[in-house]
């Protein structure tokens, strides 16, 4: 990874789950990466190639989208379609010229704060090895100031 | 189907009778068994822990042989017990462990060889019996079906155990042997201890031990009134056969259960020349008992036998396919 | 972007900014100040008029500050910036109403749980705020005004289930004075409690507690019951369930049978009895499945039936004195109309066959927990001797194995709860009518109920002898003197640290509870999820443990897990406590987040009909468009990410929202306006 | 306005194939209202005039203009602002102009593998692997020809424009209302539509106007319409796995590919309102897959074998992403 380098990643979360893991993180003090900044939808199933195409054509370096785990989706079986999205999707991105790491596809209960943590923490660390996207159509980013490696560390409420 | 085939050293000298059986059904299970050129010891039960990397190449060597001869993938099978656990092991932890797995390769590069780990998919001839041949073909094949004949099925602890993830049959409790016998026409019991241990070499290093592990077994068979026990290991049926009278002398007793192999019983139901089966060359005559078929390999008689009491009273359960 | 829909103000958005302290939870991290200043400058052009920040914005006085400001300043749109909207956002949507503008104009954004408390730099910390609150700046811009959905609430309850918790939830709400339909599959409601003997730790007998509670079922006036019934198909949305249930000919016409039993005595066909006793028992094949039946009809089994058989028998209609028996009678279809639905259909046990090397279904003398209930049970097969399965000999010893198929990853990893109990019941009953010599096999022993430990205590000083570790098999094959003709128990005993063969005449299975066997397709039928393991999933585990995801459908017992009897009936109660609050208020308001299709742009390709979970989504053949009905649609959003013609929009979650959202996070809105691309 | 009072007509074509300017004459008598509405001053391809003529002119001196093809090189841009400074009404005309079409596609390669494929490609006979070189010195003096820009852009990434026409080409029925609307508006019979609207378009997909019967949509499998056996005459392609964009793409040709059995390939473009057409074609199949099992899905997916290519085959130069992003490793 480059010296310096602070990706700017967006993450879409479920209502039901990740959100509430993403809540469950903060109560319990569990810290990570500032880089990943979420948007809530009501459920994986919402989530629309369009808006990951969007984040990435305006400036974001990767693009975080998390569920509830296969078989218990607040909707049934939503989490399946989205699943196959991003499958799909990552085959095309591919062909143009964009690492498929950079969209990642994260299950995570609304228990399991301290597991998205982690993952947050792994994601921001494999797209700093992967560098800045620059996606030529993004208009110049304004980059957040430098800021010292953050360790998940697990701090009692 | 043409298939690469490991015999192993034992199905050459004491298992003998194994590898002719093997050899005389083959046809007729539309198998063409091709031998691995120039394959070595499988280092048997103890070499993996006496030696791991130098067991582990061993093993590799005869893999890297097999992907070699196939030039690709393909599945090598292998009727020994031992050697299939240790053929699979061997590709089973060279997957999961990449170190090792180079290792070995380093190891087999000194003989200018090397093996792809997962290439080669290790089949232990029962699993291609009641998997890829299947029952149905089997039953087909039946010309002169054992029935009357109660056979104790027995599978020793090294093809079910461990489970490294490819199960073809409970690890706890397997039943496809028992299945098969039904299917030539035998009477299978449900034998308890099926996967227990036969003494392995402590025939070699503690003979107490061994002849009380087989008297176990062979207890259980008799207490059962199995007329042979039938076994997929060249040891199981080393042990239980060649050490049964040493056991007997041990503990005084006068067990007489004739150990033999899957493949002899499959020749006699497709109506094989028990010489060609290799049988006769127990050490336990399974004339007696073989005698119920109608097939002649002695002229002694076994008394008729008392049929089992069912159980009155309460109804058992009812066993939905079977004890699985 | 910022002019491109009319609902705005003179062509532009006024917009509030909120940021709160929240004492020093975000105070003490983020520099608030700043944030509000920033927000202020930056995003003015965006259209926020007002930032600001305050010690705590859920306080009285942080609400005022937000109505005041919608009043005095005209705000168009607020946007607060403090903790998560699962907290709070119903508390700024109501404020933002009190001043008079629309609750769903207010967006929340969480820079507490999402920045200050998961981030130790403060600077850090500061920026990412920053982002947060354009992002929510972008968004709020484009929510509309959307009103919450009303529907009203059908009186009738139906209760899927006859079993404690259904029984339970069926008298509440009845007592309440509502209608209820109550169907159960067997011929008779009791449910699993009606098969035990005694229940732990009083030792109280399950018949004498429970027969009482099915006869008031029986004769509610405000109860229907129907059983030897199943739920075939349900429609509708809370409020309004349209529910079609199968009667399963009975063969019995209940309006003429007295119940007086003679057709049962007449039968000539004896069968063994799967249902009720398990296998260990017998029936005719006319049969009420137990003595304290409710109702008393009983049910002619076609499948045994001799005169189904053969075409001639008839003996139970000769000899009915009212000629109630018609085997004419055909599966009947009954169509209800109820507001509210609680599923109470409980547990199957789990196959103890499944583990062979226990020896259950090979080995004549292993039984399971259930087989032992029946046995113990003074109305069983054995009028209560525990005998072995000859039917006479009395056991000297009796191996009782805990957990089997639950805490163990080959099965089922959870705790099925009630075994450890059950097992010491189990114990006391043994020694209590045998004397034999009982041995438990645990892994660990749970009694956390009350009274619980007592009774293990209790136990303890039967004399009952308890070895700790599992089980490795359970076998007939003799190898020691003494081990002839009994069962060996094989385990390994962890506190002597050695491996021992125990001989014993019986061993009992405490098997474990699974979920019915047809649970997914009950969820899916009643449109709820379940766990991986397959029980119910509550809509809160802790703060809503009887209401599911779907509105009007609620769940108690054990289909949301293993429950003893306490807090099966419990539950049972609350939901009904639910529903009657439902009923109550007459009619009830859902959120307004949901999809709807632009007819003009559909297509009719039907790639979005397949996709709806609750069937919300129909297919107009006529018009060649598909439709979706707002009331069953639950706003996940899916087919409007689906469409691909982009004819479906949802309310709350709109492209436009999304899109404008990731634009503010990724500031694009500090460029020039002209770098940003027109929302859809 | 000319002496004979009648407003000026000019049509253009960039980086293109000519199939528009086909269409354009395909529209059969509706072409004489053009000659009876227009004076036609400058159309390449169907008659003689000079840039200098129409540098002459004075701006907005042209009431219509109708410019096809993508932004390909320096000329095809200049003549855009060019047409955009002398032009009332500029419409990008057709898929080329709207969406960067076919030519949009190279979009997935550099320069330099275009020059490969073009000056040495096996169907290329170039022995000393000529390359065209910007300027050459001849005797009689340099000759230069026009830059190749890195990637092909749309009109409305050059130039403002007023109207969109997609279609490749265009529907003759579709110009010939589109005229038919401009010559009312001539007359003060009719009102422009709002500037920036898609105009010969219906409002919704191809499958609106598709006859084939369709269900609920559940695929298993994809497949490559040469790779069937037989293909149903009545039923849904999509249902058969055959890889039709038809649901994501604008309707107004009549769907005139599915009718002909062959599946649609998207050159109508995202319906109104749809910001990617290749998303929209993503998220829709994804979601009708059937399968839950990872590896099944990939399985399945393997059955489209160019999804780039089959979703942006017309929209590429149009879509989110615009282009490839050039990678060391060839591209």
């Amino acid at each position: 990874m480059e010296n310096g380098f602070e990706p700017v990643m967006i993450g879409f979360t479920c209502n039901w789950c990740s959100y509430r893991a993403a809540d469950l993180a903060g109560t319990s003090r569990v810290k990570y990466p500032p880089n990943v900044r979420l948007i809530r939808l009501m459920c994986s199933g919402r989530l629309d190639p369009t808006f990951v195409l969007k984040a990435l054509s305006a400036g974001a370096d990767g693009v975080m989208i998390t569920g509830c785990h296969p078989g218990e989706c607040h909707y049934l079986e939503q989490n399946y379609k989205a699943m196959r999205r991003v499958m799909l999707l990552k085959r095309t991105i591919a062909q143009m010229g964009i690492e498929p790491e950079r969209v990642k596809l994260v299950w995570a209960s609304a228990a399991e704060g301290i597991h998205l943590a982690h993952e947050i923490t792994n994601f921001v660390d494999e797209i700093k090895a992967l560098g800045p996207l620059d996606w030529p159509t993004a208009p110049r980013r304004r980059a957040l100031e430098e800021i010292e490696q953050l360790e998940v560390e697990e701090v009692p409420a | 189907m043409k298939t690469l085939f490991y015999p192993g050293c034992s199905m050459q000298r004491s298992a003998r009778p194994y590898l002719d059986s093997l050899y005389a059904i083959q046809e007729d299970l539309d198998l063409e068994l091709e031998e691995v050129e120039d394959w070595n010891c499988c280092g048997a039960t103890e070499y993996m822990s006496i030696s791991r990397l130098p067991a582990f190449s061993l093993i590799g060597r005869n893999l890297a042989l097999a992907q070699q001869q196939v030039n690709g993938d393909a599945s090598l099978l292998a009727a020994c017990s031992a050697c299939y656990l240790n053929l699979a092991k061997t590709d089973h932890y060279m997957l999961e462990d990449t170190v090792l797995g180079q290792d070995i390769n380093t190891a087999l590069e000194a003989g200018g060889l090397h093996y792809d780990p997962g290439s080669i998919e290790v089949r232990h001839l029962l699993d291609v019996i009641m998997n890829d041949i299947g029952m149905d073909r089997i039953a087909e094949l039946v010309t002169h079906p054992l029935s009357g004949l109660r056979v104790a099925a027995y599978y020793g602890c090294m093809i079910v155990r461990p489970d490294l993830d490819q199960r073809w049959d409970d690890p706890e409790y397997p039943s496809g042997l028992e299945s098969l016998m039904s299917t030539l026409g035998a009477e299978a019991i449900d034998f308890p201890l099926k996967t227990h241990c036969c003494g392995g070499h402590m025939t070699q290093i503690s003979p107490p031990t061994a002849f009380e592990l087989i008297r176990r077994l062979v207890h259980g068979a008799a207490q059962y009134e199995a007329d042979v026990l039938v076994t997929v290991c060249p040891m199981c049926q080393l042990n239980l056969d060649a050490y049964q009278v040493e056991m007997n002398k041990h503990f005084r007793t006068d067990y007489e259960i004739p150990i033999l192999f899957v493949t002899q019983l499959m020749g006699l139901a497709f109506g094989k020349d028990p010489e060609e089966l290799g049988l006769g060359r127990e050490f336990i005559d399974s004339g007696p008992a073989l005698e119920k078929i109608g097939v002649e390999t002695s002229d002694e008689s076994g008394e008729p036998r008392k049929k089992r009491k069912k159980e009155e009273g309460l109804p058992m359960p009812p066993m939905v396919g079977g004890v699985r | 972007m910022s002019t491109e829909n009319g609902r705005k103000e003179n062509g532009r958005e006024r917009i509030g900014v909120y940021v709160c302290h929240c004492g020093t939870n975000i105070a003490g991290v983020v520099d608030v100040k700043e944030v509000a200043r920033w927000s202020k400058e930056q995003l003015g052009h965006r259209g926020v008029v007002i930032a600001r920040d305050d010690k705590f914005m859920c306080s009285s006085l942080g609400q005022e500050l937000i109505e005041h400001d919608i009043k005095k300043e005209g705000l168009t749109r607020v946007v607060v910036a403090a903790c998560s909207p699962h907290l709070h956002e119903k508390t700024f949507r109501t404020a933002c109403s009190r001043a008079g503008l629309n609750p769903y104009l207010c967006e929340l954004t969480s820079i507490r749980e999402q920045v200050s408390w998961v981030t130790s730099d403060k600077k850090v910390a500061t920026e990412k705020s920053k982002a947060m609150i354009s992002g929510a700046v972008e968004r709020v811009r484009y929510h509309e005004p959307l009103d919450p959905l009303k529907v009203p609430i059908n009186e009738s309850t139906l209760i899927v289930g006859g079993g404690i918790a259904g029984i339970q939830s069926a008298l509440e709400i009845a007592n309440a004075g509502h209608p209820v339909y109550i169907v159960e599959r067997e011929p008779s409601i009791g449910g699993h409690m009606a098969q035990f003997d005694k229940t732990f730790p009083t030792l109280d007998c399950a018949a004498c507690i429970l027969t009482p509670r099915m006869s008031e079922v029986g004769t509610h006036p405000n109860i229907h019951m129907l059983t030897w019934s199943e739920v075939e198909q349900v429609d509708g949305y809370v409020g309004n369930f349209t529910v079609t249930i199968r009667q399963k000919a009975r063969y019995i016409n209940t309006d003429d049978c007295t119940g007086c039993g003679i057709c049962v005595e007449k039968c000539p066909k004896k069968v063994i009895d799967s249902e009720f006793e398990v296998g260990i028992g017998y029936r005719k094949a006319v049969y009420t499945p137990f003595a304290q039946a409710v109702p008393k009809y009983p049910v002619i089994d076609d499948e045994n039936c001799i005169y189904f058989e053969k075409g001639t028998c008839k003996a139970c209609e000769k000899f009915c004195p009212t000629n109630a028996i018609d085997f004419e009678q055909e599966d009947e279809l009954i169509t209800l109309e109820v507001g509210n639905i609680v599923l109470a259909t409980g547990f199957d046990l789990f196959d103890a066959r499944r583990i062979p090397q226990y020896g259950y279904g090979r080995l004549a003398n292993v039984f399971t927990s259930l087989e032992f209930e029946r046995m113990a049970n003074a109305a069983g097969p054995t009028e209560g001797a525990i005998v072995m399965r000859d039917g006479h000999t009395v056991p000297e010893s009796v191996g009782i194995v805990h957990c089997v198929g639950s805490r163990d990853r080959n099965y089922n990893n959870y705790c099925s709860s009630i075994c450890c109990m059950q097992s010491l019941k189990f114990a006391h009953l043994v020694s209590e009518r045998t004397g034999a010599q009982v041995y438990n096999f645990y892994i660990d022993i749970r009694t956390p109920g009350k009274d619980f430990d007592e009774f293990y205590q209790r136990v303890l000083e039967e004399e009952t002898l308890f070895v700790r570790g599992k089980v490795a098999e359970v076998t007939d094959a003799t190898r020691l003197p003494g081990e002839e003709g009994k069962l060996i128990v094989q385990v390994e005993d962890t506190l002597a640290g050695k491996q021992r063969r125990i001989p014993v005449d019986m061993v009992i299975l405490s098997a474990g509870l699974e979920p019915r066997r047809d649970a997914d397709d009950v969820a899916r039928q009643f449109g709820i999820s379940c766990s991986s393991a397959g029980w119910f999933t509550e809509k809160h585990p802790k703060l809503d443990p009887v209401a599911t995801m779907t509105e009007g459908v609620f769940i108690a017992g054990c289909v949301s897990g293993p429950k003893d009897i306490p807090a099966s009936v419990a539950q049972g109660s609350a939901a009904a406590a639910r529903v009657v609050s439902y009923i109550e208020q007459g009619e009830l308001s859902l959120e307004p987040v949901r999809a709807s299709i632009e007819e003009a742009m559909c297509s009719g390709c039907r790639i979005c009909n397949d996709l709806c979970p609750y069937n919300a989504i129909d297919f107009d053949e006529q018009l060649m468009v598909s439709e979706i009905n707002s009331a069953l649609c639950q706003g996940c959003g899916t087919c409007v990410a689906a469409c691909p013609a982009g004819a479906i929009s949802g309310t709350g979650f709109s492209d436009a929202q999304v899109l404008a959202q990731i634009e503010g996070l990724l500031m694009l809105n500090l460029e020039e306006p002209a770098v940003m691309a027109e929302p859809v | 306005m000319t002496e004979n009072g009648k407003p000026k007509f000019a049509m253009y074509w960039a980086a293109s194939c000519g199939g528009c300017e086909i269409a354009v004459l395909n529209i059969h008598e509706a072409i004489l209202d053009v000659d009876a509405n227009f004076e036609i001053v400058f159309w390449p391809v169907a008659m003689d005039a000079k840039y200098k003529d129409v540098e002459a002119m004075e701006d907005g001196e042209i009431f219509l203009t109708l410019f096809n093809g993508g932004i390909r090189n320096a000329e095809n841009e200049h003549l855009a602002h060019l047409m955009r400074q002398k032009s009332q009404l500029l419409i990008a005309f057709g898929s080329c102009a709207t969406e960067g079409c076919i030519p949009g596609l190279a979009n997935l390669s550099t320069s330099e593998q275009i020059f490969e494929t073009v000056y040495q490609g096996p169907s290329t006979e170039n022995d000393d692997s000529v390359r065209p070189q910007y300027m050459t010195q001849m005797p009689e003096g340099i000759i230069e020809i026009p830059i190749f820009c890195p990637t092909l852009r749309t009109l409305q990434d050059v130039v403002d424009v007023d109207y969109y026409i997609p279609g490749c080409p265009p529907e003759s029925h579709q110009i010939a209302a589109v005229i038919g609307l401009v010559i009312s508006v001539l007359n003060g019979e009719a009102e422009l539509p709002p500037k920036g609207s898609t105009i010969g378009v219906g409002d919704s997909t191809v499958c609106d106007e598709c006859p084939r019967e369709r269900d609920v949509k559940r695929i298993k499998q994809f497949t490559r319409i040469q790779e069937l056996e037989q293909i149903d005459p009545d039923l849904c392609l999509l249902e058969q796995g055959i890889l039709c964009m038809g649901p994501a793409t604008a309707s107004g040709c009549d769907s005139r590919c599915p009718i002909a059995g062959a599946p649609c390939i998207g050159c109508y473009g995202p319906p109104v309102g749809v910001l990617d057409q290749g998303a929209r074609m993503m998220t829709a199949l994804a979601s009708v897959i059937d399968s839950r099992d990872p590896e099944e899905i990939e399985t399945i997916l393997d059955g489209i074998v160019d999804p780039a290519g089959s979703f942006y085959k017309f929209s590429m130069a149009h879509s989110l992403l615009k282009a490839a992003r050039p990678s060391e490793n060839g591209r």
